[in-house]
């Protein structure tokens, strides 16, 4: 299995655990991955704005590599997946910006939305298998109950991101389980944390944390598990519960960790 | 050459305000063949009807074109009109200037130009137009209805009543459909099993009528007045003519944990079972999916108890064919599957629960008799919320863009039948509007909102979040106040939209009745014909044809009875004549037309033929008038040109195209 | 060549068949022609050689009208017609006593003209070669460089019906019998258009490619009469021819065996057989492989039908 | 229509003439309760064509493009996108951003992701 | 650019099946849709009826447009009469954009009864289609131009 791999700005800074884990996952599991030479941010946030060609550039560079290397393309951080599923969905069926997007990149060979945008999590699932990936479990995580955090971005809007059921996912769940541990299901896992918000108004961000937390604590969690470091962030900066990156226990659970730190 | 006589219609000013009708008649009276023209402010009046009958007799026409509103709408009239005047019906053609021309276009110039346009290609096509005479099927005096619900059994009644014999398919062991599932019925609160057995009993015992229950439609054939229908009578093991209903059976059965379908699967029921006490009819079936003795060849404990003799576990799946002049679908609804409304957390919470399962709940024979419960711990409810338009009136791809109907009635119904036996229950409704039309709707809401406080919050409902302590945290909007609301439940119940029973869609292949883009049945006219399919023969009775509540269900049942009647009354049909025929001298006999033909209506014969004086024994191609449906897809496989349909020849379609494009 | 000529005589004296339908030789050594013998003696006059492309299933046609069996030499490719004819209830089977003849391709006199070999006199087949006598000597050339471009894209050397076979054949394919197809479907529309515009306008309507067509068998061709109003006349202008031809490629759609015989016939060498085989190629893309002639049962693609079949869209017929 | 409310329709691809009214997007919204004008009014103010009313709106700077309202909008109005059209021309129009870049530093901490800044960056200001 | 080319009114056939796509166009006019008045619609009992010599004899006669209706698939009133035109249909747009032909100048469309807005979006983009790529002229028969 070869794919290419975008990490993405946060990853080659303060979500490093984030990246590194997920490397180590991928060559234990047997993933090759292929970080493009010269990569740039892919902003963050997608332009909803129709008329928003040039935010959308970084990400068609990134999709436009990864086609030419004939490669589905794999993130790890929820934003970037999500800006990038997205900006591919509009370069697949949104004529004005695959054209306009093209006039700007002068590529060699038009790109058209023809690269599989791919989320860790999907490979895991759909590739590589969590039966096979239980099998490949070396240090099972038994005992322990984990809540998944999915948050907003890797599931929504449901009909692009095509990642799960949006408002009912299990894909973490299925990790979870597949990892040895025992998933913790409570209904705010899908719910906000109030993202970049934090930056102005702390206060608001942690109303809303305590209300996922409240909810994951409720139902049993002893530790959340997340994609996205700015959940990250905002859940850490709330709560007393671990929460780990899904890598940083995939790694674990792998006996990978410590050869990765 | 034709002498033909156009007559333009102004429909009032649906036609005359897009075109001007007087330069259509100029136009029309200049073409070739064309001897009279003239127009009418309502052609299809009988004033009109009496001009066009007379320019008929005055001048001696040959043929007749009539540009007003759709064929589909008004060619029926103008044929009967030519016949009565004494000319071939089949040497009128219609110009529809109304739906394809006047209502689509703005502009008169541009309107009258293609009106003419349209004028211009009927009437080259009707010079080439020959009369054709139609011939006559025989009628059975029989009827099909299929499905068993209040509206399948209504329209059989009343078939039945005027003396003909009526056949009801029904593919659950016992007929009752959905309304056997309620508990009461709005707005007067009858109970439902109270006013619907004994219809049910009526049906039953009714000499004109036969009753197939676990069974389902196979095959259909034929065409109006002459249906021929296989139907799956599927495998009871049970013998129907043995058993005496004693339920013996039924209590000793070991395999006692199927999901019950008739209490939505709430509770659990035997493998040889009857789906609710006044079944009809009262003999069970063995569910072989789950019965031990069909999975694992031991058991056969209800054939030890039974004291009749009435188990039978060699029996198989029988095919019944018989034939039928009418065939009634009503074959009900279904809720919809709420998978993609995760939000709502109705796989998550056993407590949320579809209105439907709340009927089962409320009813004294469901899985709480009649106790009002929570499903999770079987406690109380203090505190419910009933949520509107689940997957109803959604346009974004997850539900259904209808209105489902019933669902504002039905709720104001459970709300006052809860506050009213259990006053201490707090009870809210989130509604989106509340809609109310029908003989004593809105007084009937309006009681539960005065006179049984049921607490009515306008806004929906983006999230039902279960909470640790097992009760529900309902997120709504209240649009009035224009703030968000959050209320802690214990338990949920969703107006969950309804969509037509699956077996429709199949069922409408096999008929060739069409159906829209939500499945149900598509009625032949939107107003005028509501019973009817576009398809001759084919009725259409309950929630198949679109969301409807019991008492416009039962009048629709009886309308469409009063259709099939109207049929099966007559001895014989005419058929029509516009079917494929072939050229003997042209037939190269490669059986390329029988191949696609869908009616088996293409026969070959050995034939001797005179080509030009030139005799020799042939194979030739010979079609069967009664058989053809006139589709023409012989036509177009025939490479030679032989097979040639009437009244829509390769001539005349192609007099139309040059019409239109000269 | 003798052996064929004694079998066929000794079918005919012992009464199997009442005719034997073969080709005879004509003034021109690169011409035989397809004929009837109803005698041992007329027989003397058949040939079968390397100039014996003509396809005679279609005559079968005719003799199947007739009192008695006849016996006619098939060629591997030739079957496919007759098959094709026979599902067209068009040949009695049981009229007709077929010997397989062998075949390793056939050629034509205008490849050798295209080679720049002149003033052909005679023509010898040499196995792998071909020594070719000319008013300016002797030439040569591999044989599979005259052969008739249908024998390049070969179906095979089974015969797929035959009473008998006598001789070996063999498959002769060296191409990729859509090579042409897919070239054309890469030009531009515009380009396409410049090529059939130039290559159909070359057309007399001399019905040649109708006439020899096994499967342009219609008592009365839709062209000769009026009804769709569409009465043969003078070619007024190339879309016409261009109707004509795409009308015909069309009713022989998914009957057309690719016997190719149209093309060899065309005196004005139109690639006919290009419409037929972008008809074959997209039924074969769309709805699975099929062979017309493979046998006398199986349906042709368009009187069959699968629910879940390609929507007619754009943009299959080449780039834009 | 006002070229304004045209051209945040224009922005947004989405079209609020087929808001039905529900309030589920309200209903839906985590932070609905700190908006001074809801998610759902927002459709209405722009199907009315009084779209100058919500260029002042903090619920522009309180939206947090979870997609939760688009997510569970029955008529496909997507009124996240909305909102956002409308932050859009109000950047556009003024360049004025809700953070300046000398407020930022003192909001920082070492923990602070590069994703949360460059999303405020992308959100806050043009 | 001649005067024509500027005001350019393509003349369009539609094809329509009596039982689904005749309806639906009954149904865009009598939900007052608007659609161009350049598409003149026959009438025939079913898709499968429409002869590819009627399309071509369309051009012929200086079309520059022909577009297709009939019934979903499946849904077809006589059963199956629509999977024919299907097949059919495909074969001959392909050969069509072979000889040159330019794209989308043959269409094929399914509309039933209940679709009359579809009827109309469809005709829309179909006329506007038909308009970009401007007059028929490699298939019209130029005897046919007075």
């Amino acid at each position: 299995m070869k794919f290419s791999y975008y990490p993405g700005c946060t990853l080659k800074n303060k979500a490093k655990d984030l990246d590194r884990y997920a490397r180590a996952c991928a060559a234990a599991l047997g993933i090759e991955l292929i970080e493009p030479d010269d990569w740039q941010c892919c902003g963050g946030v997608y332009p909803l704005g129709k008329d928003e060609i040039a935010p959308k550039l970084a990400a068609v560079r990134v999709l436009a590599d990864a086609a030419e290397q004939g490669n589905q393309l794999v993130t790890v951080c929820s934003a970037c997946h999500h800006v990038l599923k997205r900006v591919n969905d509009d370069m697949k069926n949104d004529a004005d910006t695959r054209e306009r997007a093209n006039r700007y990149m002068d590529l060699q060979r038009p790109y058209t939305g023809q690269t599989g945008v791919l989320h860790l999590l999907e490979v895991l699932r759909d590739r590589v298998g969590f039966d096979t990936l239980k099998e490949k479990v070396v240090n099972p995580l038994t005992g322990k109950k984990i809540g998944a955090y999915y948050g907003c971005l890797l599931l929504r809007p449901g009909d692009v991101m095509t990642l799960d059921d949006p408002e009912n996912p299990r894909v973490m769940e299925d990790l979870i389980r597949a990892l040895g541990a025992e998933p913790v299901v409570y209904p705010y896992r899908n719910e906000c944390c109030g993202g970049y918000v934090s930056l102005g108004d702390k206060e608001l961000t942690g109303r809303m944390c305590d209300r996922i937390l409240e909810s994951a604590v409720g139902f049993g969690a002893q530790m959340l598990l997340t994609a996205c470091p700015l959940c990250m962030y905002n859940l850490r900066a709330h709560s007393d519960l671990p929460v780990y990156y899904f890598t940083e226990l995939l790694a674990e659970a792998l006996g990978v960790k410590e050869a990765a730190q | 050459m034709q002498k033909i006589g156009v007559f333009v219609c102004h429909c009032g000013t649906n036609i005359a305000a897009t075109v001007d009708v007087l330069r259509v008649v100029e136009a029309a009276a200049k073409e070739p063949g064309v001897v009279h023209a003239q127009d009418y402010p309502y052609m299809c009046s009988e004033a009109g009807q009496a001009l066009i009958a007379s320019a008929i007799r005055d001048k001696g026409l040959t043929g007749i074109v009539v540009c007003s509103c759709s064929p589909r709408m008004h060619e029926a009239t103008f044929r009967k009109c030519a016949e009565r005047a004494g000319l071939n019906p089949y040497m009128v053609e219609i110009a529809n200037i109304r739906e394809h021309c006047s209502w689509i276009h703005k502009d008169m110039e541009e309107a009258t130009q293609k009106a003419i346009i349209l004028a211009r290609a009927a009437i080259a096509k009707v010079h080439l137009n020959t009369p054709l005479a139609a011939g006559h099927s025989q009628v059975t005096k029989r009827a099909l209805v299929i499905g068993g619900g209040i509206a399948g059994i209504q329209t059989a009644l009343d078939i039945a009543e005027a003396g003909y014999p009526v056949d009801i398919v029904e593919k659950n062991p016992s007929i009752g459909g959905r309304m056997a599932q309620l508990d009461k019925t709005f707005p007067t609160l009858d109970c439902s099993a109270c006013i619907l057995t004994p219809k049910m009993v009526e049906a039953a015992a009714h000499p004109n009528i036969r009753i197939f229950t676990y069974s389902e439609v196979e095959r259909v054939t034929g065409f109006v007045g002459d249906f021929t229908v296989d139907i799956r009578k599927h495998a009871r093991s049970v013998d129907m003519d043995k058993c005496t209903g004693c339920g013996l059976c039924q209590e000793k059965c070991p395999s006692r944990k199927t999901p019950d379908e008739f209490n939505r699967a709430l509770g659990t029921r035997s493998a040889i079972y009857t789906p609710f006490a006044q079944a009809i009819p009262n003999v069970p079936v063995i569910d072989r999916e789950h019965c031990i003795k069909f999975k694992t060849g031991k058991c056969g404990l209800c054939q030890t108890v039974c004291a009749a003799g009435a188990i039978d576990y060699t029996q198989s799946d029988e095919i019944v064919s018989e034939k039928y002049g009418a065939i009634v679908v009503a074959t009900g609804f279904d809720t919809i599957k709420l998978d993609r409304f995760g939000e709502y957390a109705y796989d998550q919470s056993k407590d949320v629960i579809t209105s439907l399962e709340l009927e089962r709940i409320m009813n004294a024979a469901g899985p709480t008799g009649g106790h009002l419960e929570r499903l999770s711990d079987g406690r109380m409810p203090r505190e419910m919320v009933f949520i509107q338009c689940v997957g109803s009136r959604c346009s974004d791809g997850r539900g259904k863009s209808y209105c489902s109907k019933i669902c504002c009635m039905y709720t104001a119904k459970h709300a006052m039948l809860i506050r009213d036996k259990y006053p201490d229950v707090n009870v809210t409704v989130f509604y989106i509007d509340v809609r109310t039309p029908g003989k004593n709707f809105d007084e009937f809401y309006r009681r539960a909102v005065e006179q049984y406080g049921v607490n009515y919050i306008k806004g929906q409902v983006g999230k039902v979040a279960p909470l640790p302590d097992g009760r529900l945290r309902v997120s709504g909007s209240d649009l009035i106040d224009g703030k968000a609301v959050e209320i802690t439940a214990d338990m949920v119940v969703l107006a969950t939209a309804i969509e037509p029973d699956p077996s429709a869609r199949r069922l409408a292949s096999m008929l060739t009745a069409s159906i829209d883009t939500n499945d149900f049945l598509t009625e032949a006219h939107p107003k005028l014909r509501p019973v009817e399919s576009p398809t001759a023969g084919v009725y259409l009775s309950g929630v198949s044809q679109g969301p409807k509540d019991i008492p416009e269900t039962v009048s629709q049942a009886g309308a469409c009875a009063a259709k099939v009647i109207g049929l099966l009354a007559k001895d014989r049909l005419t058929t029509n004549p516009c079917t494929a025929h072939s050229d003997q001298l042209l037939c190269n006999g490669c059986s390329a037309c029988a191949n696609v033909c869908p009616y088996g209506a293409i026969s070959y014969e050995q034939r001797e033929v005179n080509d030009h004086g030139v005799r020799g024994e042939r194979r030739i191609a010979v079609v069967n008038n009664a058989l053809c449906q006139g589709c023409g897809a012989c036509t177009v496989t025939c490479p030679s040109g032989a097979m040639d349909l009437q009244g829509f020849s390769n001539r005349q379609l192609i007099a139309e195209v040059d019409a239109i494009c000269r | 060549m003798q052996e064929l000529i004694e079998r066929a005589k000794a079918l005919l004296a012992d009464g199997t068949v009442s005719r034997v339908l073969g080709w005879r030789a004509t003034d021109t050594p690169f011409g035989p022609e397809p004929a009837f013998f109803e005698s041992g003696e007329e027989l003397n006059e058949f040939v079968y050689n390397c100039f014996c492309g003509a396809n005679l299933s279609k005559y079968l046609i005719e003799s199947s009208a007739l009192e008695g069996k006849t016996l006619a030499f098939l060629k591997p490719c030739d079957t496919y017609s007759f098959n094709q004819l026979c599902k067209e209830h068009r040949i009695d089977r049981g009229k007709t006593y077929i010997i397989g003849v062998g075949c390793k391709g056939k050629i034509t006199v205008e490849r050798l003209h295209e080679l720049g070999i002149k003033g052909i006199l005679d023509v010898e087949d040499a196995g792998d070669t071909l020594t070719v006598k000319t008013l300016y000597g002797e030439k040569s050339c591999p044989y599979s460089d005259a052969m008739l471009e249908r024998c390049h894209a070969c179906k095979g050397k089974e015969h797929r019906v035959a009473d008998e076979v006598i001789g070996e054949s063999a498959d002769t394919t060296d191409t990729d019998r859509f090579a042409k197809v897919t070239e054309l479907e890469q030009m531009t529309s515009k380009e396409r258009y410049a090529f059939f515009q130039a290559e159909l306008s070359k057309c007399i309507r001399c019905n040649a490619c109708r006439n020899v067509c096994p499967v342009c068998n219609c008592r009365k061709c839709v062209f000769d009469g009026n009804a769709f109003d569409s009465v043969q006349k003078a070619n007024a202008t190339e879309f016409e021819e261009k109707m004509f031809h795409i009308i015909r490629a069309f009713h022989v759609a998914g009957r057309c065996t690719d016997c190719g015989e149209c093309s060899r016939v065309c005196p004005q060498g139109i690639p006919l057989h290009l419409l037929n085989r972008k008809l074959i190629k997209d039924m074969d893309a769309f709805y699975g492989e099929y062979q017309a002639g493979e046998d006398t049962s199986t349906v042709s693609p368009l009187t069959a039908y699968t629910e879940h079949d390609i929507e007619p869209e754009a943009g299959k017929g080449g780039n834009e | 229509m006002s070229e304004l409310t045209e051209r945040i329709m224009e922005i947004s691809g989405a079209d609020p003439r087929k808001c039905m009214k529900c309030g589920k997007c309200t209903a839906a919204c985590p932070v609905a309760g700190e908006m001074d004008i809801k998610p759902h009014q927002f459709a209405s103010c722009l199907a009315k064509g009084q779209s100058d009313l919500l260029l002042s709106s903090n619920t522009l700077h309180k939206c947090l493009s979870c997609f939760a309202c688009v997510e569970r909008c029955p008529r496909d109005v997507r009124p996240g996108r909305l909102i956002d059209a409308v932050r859009q021309c109000v950047v556009r129009a003024r360049g004025q951003a809700f953070l300046t870049p000398e407020e930022i530093p003192e909001l920082l901490d070492d923990e602070l992701p590069q994703q949360l800044l460059v999303s405020a960056f992308r959100r806050y200001r043009r | 650019m001649s005067i024509d080319d500027r005001d350019f009114r393509p003349v369009i056939a539609a094809f329509c099946c009596n039982w689904c796509s005749y309806a639906g166009a009954d149904l865009a006019g009598s939900s007052r849709m608007k659609y161009p008045a350049e598409v003149k619609i026959i009438r025939v009992p079913c898709s499968c009826r429409v002869n590819p010599m009627f399309i071509l004899r369309t051009f012929e006669k200086g079309a520059d447009g022909v577009i297709l209706c009939g019934c979903h698939p499946g849904d077809c009133h006589y059963s199956t009469g629509n999977y024919y035109t299907r097949r059919r249909m495909a074969s001959l747009i392909s050969l069509m954009e072979f000889v040159g032909l330019e794209r989308g100048r043959v269409r094929v469309e399914w509309v039933s009864a209940a679709e009359g807005a579809k009827f109309a979006e469809t005709m829309n983009e179909f006329v506007e289609h038909i308009r970009a790529l401007g007059k028929n002229t490699r298939l019209e028969d130029l005897r046919c131009k007075n």
